[in-house]
């Protein structure tokens, strides 16, 4: 990975100086295990600042909505897709960017190196496709494929689809993957049993709206649980409003959601919120084809009518 | 999202064909009575500390 | 122990609709426990929150002065969830008060000076309530000249029309009243920003006077230099700020400006204060 | 002060037997984190935990809290009057609190219990609660209590000090309810155990230490000036998580939910993050921008409150901001920041 951080460095040392941008964003090293902050930097001798490594799951795009600068941003897949629905949403213009694509292998899932140990973790670090994580007492070696993201496991798009430069060699996507296997499960339920997995799923929510925030789709102004005239969701902790704010959120990304994971990985309760996400990802797929951000040339399904759309549901 | 199939109905129906607006409202109802009231997306009063 | 978030309840006593938009009506109330009236003893400058049973509460400025009896006043402007719903509410109707929140005007360091009152559109309505305390005949001998300048856009924007008439009348009191513009042939007063005729018409700065200005911040940041031109000194200069509350009892934690919250530590602060503290209002 | 042992045989024995003078509250595993929660009847605390995921602060101040109940409806006498819910003020305890989140209570108290007003559901809640704390014997490498006024066996904040030594508890009195307590679970085998050595051997082993002592030789404005703030500022999401995770932020709003003709005026937590917190009806927002929002949060912290009470900052060193910020934004490193800054000229104006 250091060699990304050194192109990395490399590549926005020479955008800086040539002016071709006002500011690169990207991460910095975090002062926690497997934390990394993003960033901006603006003068080509702080660009030792940037980092690169397994630890950058947070999406950029986010920090690109409506920005007037010059911007080069770094970019995995995922925030490559959404650098293309900001284009597309008009939330930023093409000419405004140059890209720093990231061929991605994946992020490494805190949550789940937090979960095997019962022990503080004091530093996480790599070598040759192993993880090694310390403790207080005691050094353990994972295979970082076991260690993924969920969402990074189930990655189709690793590489950047979009970039004006690129920080390494383009690495080989995934084949075969099966992203539905739980959303299948759970589309055979009875309803009630849907409504108790929901219930029980969003429990633990405390309103703090982080997955929103950390998502680079909720961009909205005013968003609809901030609306008071008229009001559409409580603001109180019960348990409808809650689960109201999570299901409308999701529909609110149909069709423009990549996956990237910044809802899951930011919430602090730990929700896996991607189950609603990735319903509507897959209706998305099998009814239209759609996979968001993949190009700069189509309207996303929800904005388009075409005469083939599927209408069975309609009696 | 645990919602009953048959309480949510979508149909084409032109201001021209009063008959089968009449058959749609009346499945639409019998469908949704067959179910009983809604009890999943009710808020009764707030559940407060 | 008080409960500091239990509205006194009271009835809309009469509803009058100041400006020619309609967005303004005030508001008069009369308490329905009586011994509620003397526990919101208040001051000119202070405020209350207004409550509407299942909408919410807005803190607003008093308009009635402490020197009138049996109702209290306010002015609302339609502005939020709120005001709107208040606007909509009948005469008979009952909601909640609670209050007094906030420090007066400094009546204290105000006695025996020249009051200079500089307001604009519906900010006039705690400068209302001073204007009446001081012309009552109690208190009027306690204050030297006292000097009004006010404005809003129209004629037919101007809150408190009566009012204003009959102090124009009294010579114990200077009037200047002033429109930005206006196509009444029969307008009798001033044309003008109320900076240009702060500028005309206020008397100059000595230690004895005090200027006290409410309005929208355009014109406040216009009014600013013609007060320094005129010599004012920054602590001589009383300003009312506004922020958004829930509260009202500096405990809510959103109005703070600084260290100090607006609701309880304000809504009165002198210039020389603010210009120790952040500019988040 | 009296130290008593308890015997972890002893233990659930005597929680069952002062259950029918207190509700019992402790620290309960769901899902992937520790979490404060009422206990049933019979139900044990976990304390197999560092720190509890969220803070004990909604025990005292839930996140959502009726404050009134009212009738809209012009048939009944009392329409239109906001009347105060009833509360359950039976005496409480929270046991394995640590001594941050309960010392966190006292830099709370100033703003709810003051010479002028006192919040009647906070005060109630706090003064029925007897604060049974758990010695935290391996601090987290985030925590920095020891810089923030508090310690891993601290115990102003608290009635009881609980310390896990083995196959006992040693549990130190330290206040009249604290003994109360003790007394009721019928806990008295007094013992002259030293603690001592175990608080020190607690506090060497706190890694983070963070400089406060210049916070308050600077003005307000130099440090809300600051030249540091837009980069502090960038990374943050303006998400509510470290406000409410954190057992020293009290910000609340208050809302009215009707249902037909009956409701209740409410009260949540809020947050500073938010822009909505102080969004005028104008649409003017007087801390318009993330980095007025950010700022707001720190100095709040860290200058404000410092200026305002003049004993410390508002923050307890529980490091749970620091844990769970999304990307990564550590008050201990923008507390240095304040700490040692230098105004220079040029730096912006407002």
């Amino acid at each position: 990975m250091s060699n990304y951080t050194d192109k990395i460095r490399e590549i926005s040392e020479r955008l800086l100086k040539e002016g071709r941008v006002d500011m690169v964003i990207g991460f910095k090293q975090g002062t926690m295990p497997m934390m990394n902050e993003p960033c901006f930097v603006k003068k080509p001798e702080d660009v030792s600042k940037l980092v690169w490594d397994s630890h950058c799951g947070i999406n950029l795009a986010n920090y690109l909505t409506d920005r007037k600068e010059k911007i080069g941003v770094i970019a995995k897949g995922c925030d490559s897709r959404n650098i293309v629905t900001h284009i597309i949403e008009n939330k930023i213009k093409r000419e405004q960017l140059v890209i720093i694509g990231v061929p991605c292998k994946g992020m490494i899932d805190r949550r789940k190196i937090a979960s095997m140990s019962d022990a503080e973790i004091l530093s996480v670090a790599e070598q040759n496709g192993k993880v090694i994580v310390k403790t207080k007492d005691a050094e353990k070696r994972y295979e970082r494929t076991d260690l993924l993201q969920k969402n990074c496991a189930l990655c189709v798009h690793r590489n950047p689809v979009i970039y004006d430069e690129l920080a390494a060699d383009l690495v080989e996507e995934q084949k075969n993957v099966d992203r539905y296997a739980d959303i299948r499960e759970i589309e055979a339920m009875p309803p009630d049993e849907k409504w108790h997995l929901f219930d029980d799923l969003f429990s633990a929510c405390i309103r703090c709206y982080a997955c929103r925030n950390a998502c680079p789709l909720c961009y909205c102004p005013t968003c609809f649980v901030d609306e008071s005239r008229p009001q559409w969701v409580g603001k109180s902790t019960d348990p409808i409003d809650t689960k109201t704010f999570h299901f409308l959120r999701a529909y609110h990304c149909a069709g423009r959601c990549t996956d990237c994971g910044a809802c899951e990985r930011a919430c602090p309760v730990g929700i896996n919120m991607r189950l609603l996400t990735r319903k509507l990802e897959k209706d998305c797929f099998e009814s239209f084809g759609w996979e968001a951000g993949l190009s700069l040339d189509q309207r996303p399904p929800l904005d388009v009518y075409k005469t083939n759309d599927p209408e069975d549901f309609i009696k | 999202m645990g919602i009953e199939p048959d309480r949510l109905h979508f149909s084409w129906i032109s201001s021209a064909e009063s008959t089968k607006f009449v058959e749609v409202v009346t499945g639409v109802t019998e469908a949704v009575r067959a179910l009983g009231p809604h009890q999943k997306f009710v808020k009764t009063n707030v559940k407060v500390a | 122990m008080q409960n500091p978030y239990l509205p006194y309840p009271v009835r809309i006593d009469s509803i009058i609709t100041e400006t020619e938009d309609r967005n303004l009506k005030t508001f008069r109330f009369v308490f329905l426990n009586p011994d509620d009236e003397k526990k919101f003893a208040y001051q000119s400058g202070q405020f209350a929150e207004l409550s509407v049973t299942g909408k919410g509460e807005i803190p607003i400025g008093i308009a009635s002065s402490p020197t009138e009896k049996g109702f209290v006043t306010f002015t609302v402007n339609k502005v939020g969830l709120v005001s709107s719903y208040l606007h909509s509410m009948k005469v008979g109707d009952i909601m909640g008060i609670r209050g007094p929140m906030g420090h007066p005007y400094p009546w204290d360091v105000l006695k025996g000076k020249n009051v200079v009152i500089i307001g604009g559109g519906f900010a006039f309505t705690t400068l209302r309530s001073s204007i009446i305390y001081m012309l009552h005949p109690e208190n009027r001998s306690k204050f030297k000249d006292i000097h009004v300048i006010y404005g809003a856009r129209t004629p037919g924007m101007l809150l408190y029309k009566n009012e204003l008439a009959a102090w124009e009348k009294r010579d114990d009191i200077r009037m200047n009243i002033t429109v930005d513009g206006t196509k009444d042939p029969d307008w009798k007063y001033n044309v003008g920003f109320v900076p240009t005729i702060t500028e005309k018409k206020a008397p100059n700065a000595d230690k004895d006077t005090y200027s006290i200005i409410c309005g929208p911040p355009i014109m406040i940041k216009f009014t600013q230099p013609v007060l320094d031109k005129l010599g004012y000194a920054h602590d001589h200069i009383i300003m009312s700020l506004e922020n958004r509350m829930k509260c009202g009892i500096g405990m809510c934690g959103r109005c703070n400006v600084g260290k100090d919250f607006v609701c309880k530590d304000g809504p009165v602060f002198t210039l020389s204060q603010l210009e120790t503290m952040p500019q988040e209002y | 002060m009296k130290v008593i042992k308890i015997d972890k045989k002893d233990w659930a024995g005597g929680l069952d037997k002062a259950s029918s003078g207190y509700r019992f509250f402790g620290p309960v595993e769901d899902k992937e984190c520790h979490n404060f929660k009422e206990l049933d009847k019979g139900e044990l605390p976990d304390f197999n935990f560092s720190n509890t995921r969220l803070s004990a602060k909604s025990v005292v101040f839930p996140q959502t809290e009726a404050m009134f109940e009212y009738s809209l409806d012009e048939n009944e006498a009392d329409h239109h009057l906001m009347k105060e819910c009833r509360k359950n003020d039976a005496p409480r305890a929270v046991l394995g609190i640590r001594p941050c989140d309960a010392s966190a209570f006292l830099l709370v108290k100033r703003n709810f219990d003051n010479p002028e007003y006192r919040d009647p559901w906070w005060v109630k809640a706090y003064e029925s609660t007897t604060f049974a704390g758990l010695a935290c014997n391996n601090p987290c490498a985030s925590c920095f209590c020891t810089s923030a006024g508090c310690g891993p066996f601290d115990e102003k904040g608290l009635d009881v000090l609980l310390v896990d030594a083995g196959d006992h508890f040693l549990a130190k009195v330290v206040t009249e309810k604290g003994r109360k307590m003790l007394a009721a679970a019928g806990w008295n085998a007094e013992t002259d155990a030293d603690i001592e050595a175990l608080k020190k051997d607690a506090e060497s082993k706190i890694s983070s230490f963070v400089p406060t002592d210049k916070l308050k030789d600077k003005t307000t404005m130099e440090l809300y000036n600051a030249a540091f703030w837009e980069e502090a500022a960038f990374a943050c999401l303006n998400c509510g998580t470290c406000t409410y995770s954190c057992p020293t932020c009290w910000c609340f709003d208050i809302q009215d939910e009707s249902k037909g003709k009956s409701g209740i005026r409410m009260r949540n937590w809020d947050s500073c993050m938010y822009p909505l917190f102080t969004l005028h009806g104008s649409g003017h927002n007087p801390r318009g921008t993330k980095i007025h929002r950010v700022r707001q949060r720190f100095m709040h912290k860290l200058k404000y409150y410092v200026d305002k009470y003049g004993d410390g900052i508002q923050c307890v060193g529980c490091g749970r901001c620091i844990r769970l910020c999304p990307v990564n934004i550590d008050i201990r490193k923008i507390c240095e920041k304040m700490n040692s800054y230098e105004p220079k000229a040029g730096d912006c104006n407002r």
